[in-house]
C-alpha cells in the first residue's frame, strides 16, 4: 500500500522522524485554518500518489491567506496524471540550504536490506544513479543485525554530507530504518532530506510503502486505508478478495493463480488480443468467487468477451464448474464466456458444463485455443 | 533420482492439526509419502489419522528421525516455525504459507544462512516439491506428474508450475522431480539451487524453468545456465504484457522501472542458450520434442 | 578567518619529549601557536622549554584546555595515540606520522567515524596546518607563508604544498589556511571537508588544491565542486608522466590499471570549472591574477 | 612488498589456507626431488612477479620425471616480459571442478576493506568486472568489525558458489581475511580458488601484497625480502633508504617530497624532455643523502643531465647546498647538473654555491627554467 505524502509524515512521526509542522485540508477553507496555525510562509502541497506534483502546478508556495485560497483552490480537483486531487498537506515552508536522499528499501538479489543516501537529493534517484552512481552511497544490510549508529555514522561520512548534517543525519537514518522494519515498509524514502541555513536536519517529503502481508501487527494501518480513494472496482475486488488490475483491452480475464492469470493475458496477446484485465481469483474458485469475478468484469463497458482459465491443482475443476453455472444463475452476463478447464477432474467438470454450452458459454480444451476464441468474439 | 527429496525422505508437518496443514498433511501421504509427525504445540500425544503428533520440532524429529518438515502456518508464525525446524535438525523445510511480511522473510532467509548452512529452505509461499511416486510435500495435486523422468521442473509461479506438470505428463513425458520456488520476494531456495541440483542429477536429462516478472532471478540464473548447464534447458516466462508498477499478485512479480521485465528475462535465457517459448503449451511441446529425440 | 585553527587553537603534542615532536614542537611554539602541553607517558611533571608534559592525553587536556593535537609518534604507536587523544577529548588531531601500515590507519578512521563523530584527524603523514600569523601545527615552515588571506590550500602532497604556499607568499599573496592533508591511502580529512570549510569561510576568497595521482579523491572532490563550490579554485595535479602500477613515494600515490591517473583528474576537475594548471608555478601565476582580479 | 607465488603459498599456510602440496625449486634437479616427493602428475610454475606466465609458457604440467627435467629445464631462465625465471614452484596436480575467484583489498574511497568473490575465477577479475559486474559479489567490511563466519556464509550463498563449496570457502574467507589483515597484506587474492571433483575447496594461486609500513610487526617477512631479486639500482636505492624508480628518459631526477619529484618529471616533460627517473631523497637532504642519489644516477648511462630540484621547508636550502658541494668533492659525477634550490634559507644556499657554478654545475632561479635547462643540456 503506498501512502500519501501525509500519511507518510504522519508514520514518520511515530518513529521520530522531524517532520515540518503542518496538517491536512480537504477544503480551501480547511487549508487556510491550517496556515493560519503553522504560521506563514506555507507550502501547499496535493496529495496524489504519482510523481511529478510540482510541475503540475500541485505545490505552491504561499505566502497570506489570499495566497493560500488561491493555490488551495486551484490544486483542490485538479488532475495530475489522472489523479484527481482530493486533499491537501499544507505545512510551514522550509528555508533549504542542501537537499540529500535517503531510503531503505529490500536488496532482492542479495536478500538484505538496501539504504541509499545521497548528497545529491531532490531529483529523482534514478536519475542520480544513472548519471552519477558514485553520488549514491549504497549500504548493505544484514536484515539480522540492523542498522545501528556506528554504521550510520560510517555512511554518512561516506556519503559526504555537510559537516553540520552527518551527526543529526546518522541519528535520522536509524529512525528511518526502524521506521522501515518494525514500521513494516516495502520503501520508505525521503527525497528531499533537506539541511536548513540554520543547521537543522529535517524530512522534506515522505514515500512510504506499507507491506500488506504486515498489516497482522499493525492495527495503526486502518486509518491510511480509510482514506484511500480507490478505483472503484479494484476497491470492490478487494472487499471480495479478489487480486485485479483494470487495464485497457476488451477481453476479460479471470484465471486461477498469479502466474497463470500473467500467462493467460500473455497468450490472449499472442494471438491478437488485449486483455482488459488481470484477475486472480486464487486457490478457492467457488461460486462465491466465481460470481464475484464475473460481476466485477461484466461491470467493466469495454470488455466485449470473458475468458476463464481454471488449471485445477487444489481446486477440482467439476467444483468451478459448478461454480461457473451457479454464478451464471445469480449474476446476467451481457459478454460471451469462453471457459478452458483443465487439471483435476477435468474430465467431469467438462460433462457438467456440456448441457450449459451456448453462444454465450463455450468450452475449449487448451489454453491457445480458448485465447482464439475469446479474441475472435471480441472483435 | 530425484533432487532434494525422494522416497527416503521422512517429513513432518508443522501446522498438522490446523484445516491447511491436516489437508494437504494427509495428502501428501495418501500420494505416498513418508509423513512421520505433526508438530502443534500443546497438542503432543495427539495424532491425526494416525499421524503422531509433537509439542516441538525436536520431540518430533527425535522421536522420528524425520529430516524434511512441511510448514503451513498462519504468516504470523511462519517465520518462527521455519527457524525452530532448523534449531530441531530439519535439513529441507518447505513453507507454503502465503502473506509472511517481506521483513520475516528477510531476517528468516539471513538467519538460516548465517546460523544453519546445512539446511534448505523452500519458499515460502511455493506450492512446494514433488518426485512423483516418491515425495510429496505441499500442495501439488499428485495426479498431474508422472513418474520415471527425465524432466525436472523449476517454477517461480504455483498455478504455472501445475501446466507444466500437465502439458508434460498428458504427453507421457514424465519428471524427475518438480520444484516450486515460489513468488516471494526472498526465496529460500532459487532457479540456480535447482538448475545446478537438476545438473547434477544424473536421471535428469532436460530441465524446464518457468519464470515470471519482476527481479532478476531469472537474469542470474541464465548466467548460471550460460557457464554451468551442459542439459537442454526450456523456459517460459510469464507476464509479458504485464503493466509496470502492479504488483501482479505476487509481491516479487512487480516491474520497476525498466527493471524486472519478462522481455529482458527471456532474452538473457536466450542468450544462454535456452529455448525460450511463448507459452506454457509450447514450452511443453519443445520439452517433449526434446526427450524424446533424445 | 581561517579553518579548523586559529589564534585561540590550544595545542597538545602527543611526543614531545622525542626528537622530532620537541623540534617541531618548539618550532610551532615560535612561531605564535599556543603548544599549551606535551603528553609522553611515565613522563608527566617534566616540562619541554617551559612547557609542561602530560602523563596522558586526560591529564593534558584537564590541565591544559586544550582542543587540539599534534601526534608526533613512532608509527607503531601512532594509532593508538590518536585514539587516545580522541578519548582524552581533543577534537582536532593532526598527525605527522609517516609509514603507519594501512590496516592501523583504517581501523583507527572507522572507530573516530563511528565513536568520536565530533573530532577531526587530519594525515596520518601529512605536513600539518598552518593558519599564518595564527596557528601553525606541523613541519611546515611558518617563513614561507603569508598571513591576512584571501586563498586557501588544500594539499596531498607534503614538498607540493610548500611550493605552493611560496609562489603566493613571494607575489604577495597571503592564506587563510593551508591545510596537507597526506598522501596516504586512509586520510582522516579530505579535498571536500577543506573545500566545504573553505566554501563556508568568509575570509577565503579563492582555493587552490594541489592533487596527485592515486585513488578518486580529486575526481571526487571535483563533482562537490561542481555541486556547491562558488569560489574559484585553481588546481595542480601532479604525476601526468608517472608510469602505472609503480608507487611514486606515498603508498597513496599509485595509479592501478586505468585508475587514478592525473589525466583523469584534471579531466575531471576541468569539468567542474577547476582552472587546472599544469605546473605548480603555472598554478601559483593564475590564483595571483585572479586574486589581483578581485 | 609482491610476493612471488610461493611465498604467497607459504603466508597462506601460515593462517590455515589450503593450498595445493609443493615446494620451491631453484635448478632442474631440485625440481625433479619436489616433483618425486609430491607425487605426480606435478605442475612446474615459473616464479616471476608479473601476470600472463601461463601463455607465455610459463606454467606446465608434468606426469613423470622426464617431463619434469624437459618442462623445468625449459622454464628455469626464461624471459616472461622482462622478468627472467630464476626459481620454480613444483606442486601436485589438482583436478578441477569449478573455478572461483576471491580476494580482499582496501577500499579507498569508502575507507573500508573490500572483499570480491565470484563464482567465475580464473579469469583477470578486471575483467570480469568489466564484462559481467554482477558475477561479482562485493562485500564491504568494517574495519573495526572485521569479517566474521556469518556474514562470509550469507556472502557465498550471494555469490552462488556451488553449494558443496560454500560452508568450505565461507570459512577459508575467514582465514583469507584474517590473512589479509593480521598478516598487514595490500591484497591478498586467490585466482583460483579451486573446487576439487572430491567437493574439496583449496588456493591454487597465491598474490599477496604486503604493506611494508607493517614490517615492523613481521620478522618472518626478512625471509621473503632473501628471496628478491630486484634490479640491482633499486636494490641500492631501497638500502640508501632512497625512494627510486627507473623509467626510460635521459634527465636524472633528484627532489625532496613525492609530490615535487612527481611534480620535476611533469615539468621535464611539459618542456620537451623525459626524466630518466623518479627520485625522492625525503626530508633530510645532507651530504650523504645526496652523494647517494648523485652516485645512483651517475650509473644510469641513459643519464645525460642532472636535475636537482630542493625546496627547503624543513631541510634547509644552505643545508643541502652544503650537501651537495660535500657529494661533488665524493662522487666523479660524469653529467652536467642544473639545481633549482628555493624555501628555507634559499639565499644563502644559492650563495654558498655560486663560486662553485661551471659549465657542469649551475643553478637556476625556477623549476621551469631549472628544467628547461637541463633538458636542453641533455639533448
Amino acid at each position: 500500500m503506498d501512502l500519501f505524502e501525509y500519511q507518510g509524515k504522519q508514520y514518520f512521526a511515530r518513529y521520530g522522524i522531524a517532520v515540518s509542522p503542518g496538517d491536512v485540508a480537504d477544503t480551501v477553507e480547511a487549508a487556510i485554518a491550517v496556515a493560519e496555525r503553522v504560521g506563514y510562509p506555507v507550502v501547499v502541497k496535493a496529495q496524489v500518489k504519482v510523481g511529478g506534483r510540482g510541475k503540475a502546478g500541485g505545490v505552491k508556495l504561499a505566502n497570506n491567506v489570499d495566497e493560500v485560497r488561491t493555490h488551495a483552490g486551484n490544486i483542490l480537483g485538479l488532475d495530475i496524471k489522472g489523479h484527481v486531487v482530493r486533499r491537501l498537506w499544507i505545512e510551514r515552508s522550509s528555508d533549504i540550504a542542501k537537499e540529500y536522499y535517503a531510503s531503505f528499501t529490500l536488496d532482492r538479489p542479495n536478500k538484505t536490506h538496501l539504504g541509499m543516501l545521497s548528497a545529491q537529493g531532490g531529483v529523482e534517484i534514478e536519475i542520480v544513479a544513472e548519471e552519477n552512481p558514485e553520488a549514491i552511497a549504497f549500504l548493505s544490510i544484514d536484515p539480522v543485525r540492523g542498522l545501528d549508529l556506528a554504521t550510520s555514522r560510517r555512511w554518512v561520512a561516506e556519503a559526504e554530507l555537510d559537516e553540520v548534517a552527518r551527526e543529526q543525519t546518522a541519528e535520522l537514518l536509524v529512525k528511518l530504518y526502524d521506521c522501515y522494519t518494525e514500521g513494516d515498509c516495502d520503501l520508505a524514502e525521503i527525497n528531499p532530506l533537506i539541511l536548513t541555513p540554520e543547521g537543522v536536519v529535517h524530512a522534506l517529503d515522505a514515500k512510504v510503502t506499507l507491506d500488506e502481508n504486515a498489516s497482522f501487527r499493525h492495527p495503526e494501518w486502518e486509518a491510511f486505508r480509510e482514506d484511500e480513494f480507490e478505483d472503484p472496482r479494484e476497491k470492490m475486488a478487494k472487499a471480495k478478495g479478489l487480486n485485479y488490475i483494470g487495464l485497457d483491452g476488451t477481453v476479460g480475464i479471470i484465471a486461477n493463480g498469479a502466474g497463470l492469470a500473467m500467462s493467460t493475458l500473455d497468450v490472449v496477446n499472442q494471438v491478437g488480443g488485449t486483455a482488459a484485465n488481470f484477475l486472480d481469483i486464487g486457490g478457492g474458485a467457488n461460486a462465491d468467487v466465481m460470481a464475484a469475478a464475473l460481476e466485477l468484469i461484466n461491470a467493466d463497458p469495454k470488455v466485449k468477451s470473458i475468458f476463464v482459465n481454471i488449471f485445477g491443482g487444489i481446486t477440482r475443476v467439476d467444483e468451478v464448474a459448478q461454480g461457473v453455472l451457479e454464478a451464471l444463475e445469480r449474476v446476467k452476463i451481457t459478454s460471451p464466456i469462453v471457459l478452458r478447464l483443465d487439471g483435476t477432474n477435468a474430465e467431469a467438470g467438462r460433462a457438467l458444463l456440456a448441457p450449459h454450452v451456448s453462444a454465450n458459454l463455450m468450452t475449449e480444451p487448451t489454453m491457445l485455443d480458448a485465447a482464439r476464441r475469446a479474441v475472435a468474439l471480441a472483435k | 533420482m530425484s533432487i532434494f527429496v525422494d522416497e527416503h525422505t521422512k517429513v513432518i508437518v508443522q501446522g498438522l492439526t490446523g484445516g491447511q496443514g491436516r489437508f494437504h498433511g494427509l495428502r501428501n501421504r495418501d500420494y505416498g509419502t513418508q509423513v512421520v509427525g505433526g508438530v502443534t504445540p500443546g497438542k503432543g500425544g495427539a495424532d491425526v489419522e494416525g499421524i503422531p503428533v509433537f509439542n516441538s520440532v525436536r520431540e518430533a524429529v527425535d522421536a522420528t528421525g524425520a529430516s524434511a518438515s512441511f510448514v503451513v502456518v498462519p504468516p504470523k508464525f511462519a517465520a518462527n516455525a521455519i527457524i525452530e525446524a532448523a534449531e530441531g535438525g530439519i535439513t529441507f523445510i518447505v513453507c507454503i504459507t502465503e502473506g509472511i511480511p517481506a521483513r520475516d522473510e528477510a531476517v528468516t532467509y539471513n538467519r538460516l544462512v548465517e546460523e544453519f548452512p546445512g539446511v534448505r529452505l523452500l519458499g515460502p509461499n511455493c506450492p512446494g516439491i514433488i518426485s512423483p511416486g516418491k515425495c510429496n510435500i505441499g500442495i501439488t495435486s499428485g495426479d498431474i506428474a508422472l513418474a520415471g523422468g527425465p524432466v525436472g521442473i523449476v517454477s517461480r509461479s504455483g498455478t504455472l508450475t501445475y501446466q507444466a506438470l500437465h502439458e508434460l505428463s498428458q504427453q507421457g513425458v514424465g519428471q524427475t522431480t518438480c520444484v516450486g520456488i515460489g513468488g516471494d520476494p526472498v526465496p529460500g531456495t532459487n532457479f540456480i539451487d535447482c538448475l545446478a541440483a537438476f545438473q547434477a542429477d544424473p536421471e535428469t536429462k532436460a530441465v524446464m524453468m518457468i519464470g515470471e516478472i519482476g527481479g532478476s532471478e531469472e537474469e542470474r540464473a541464465a548466467e548460471w545456465i550460460k557457464l554451468n548447464m551442459t542439459k537442454p534447458v526450456v523456459a517460459y516466462v510469464a507476464g509479458v504484457t504485464a503493466p509496470p508498477g502492479r504488483k501482479m499478485g505476487h509481491a516479487g512479480a512487480i516491474i520497476s522501472g525498466s527493471k524486472g521485465t519478462a522481455q529482458a528475462k527471456m532474452e538473457a535465457l536466450r542468450d544462454a542458450g535456452v529455448h525460450v517459448c511463448a507459452n506454457p503449451t509450447e514450452a511443453g511441446a519443445k520439452m517433449v520434442d526434446i526427450v524424446r529425440a533424445m
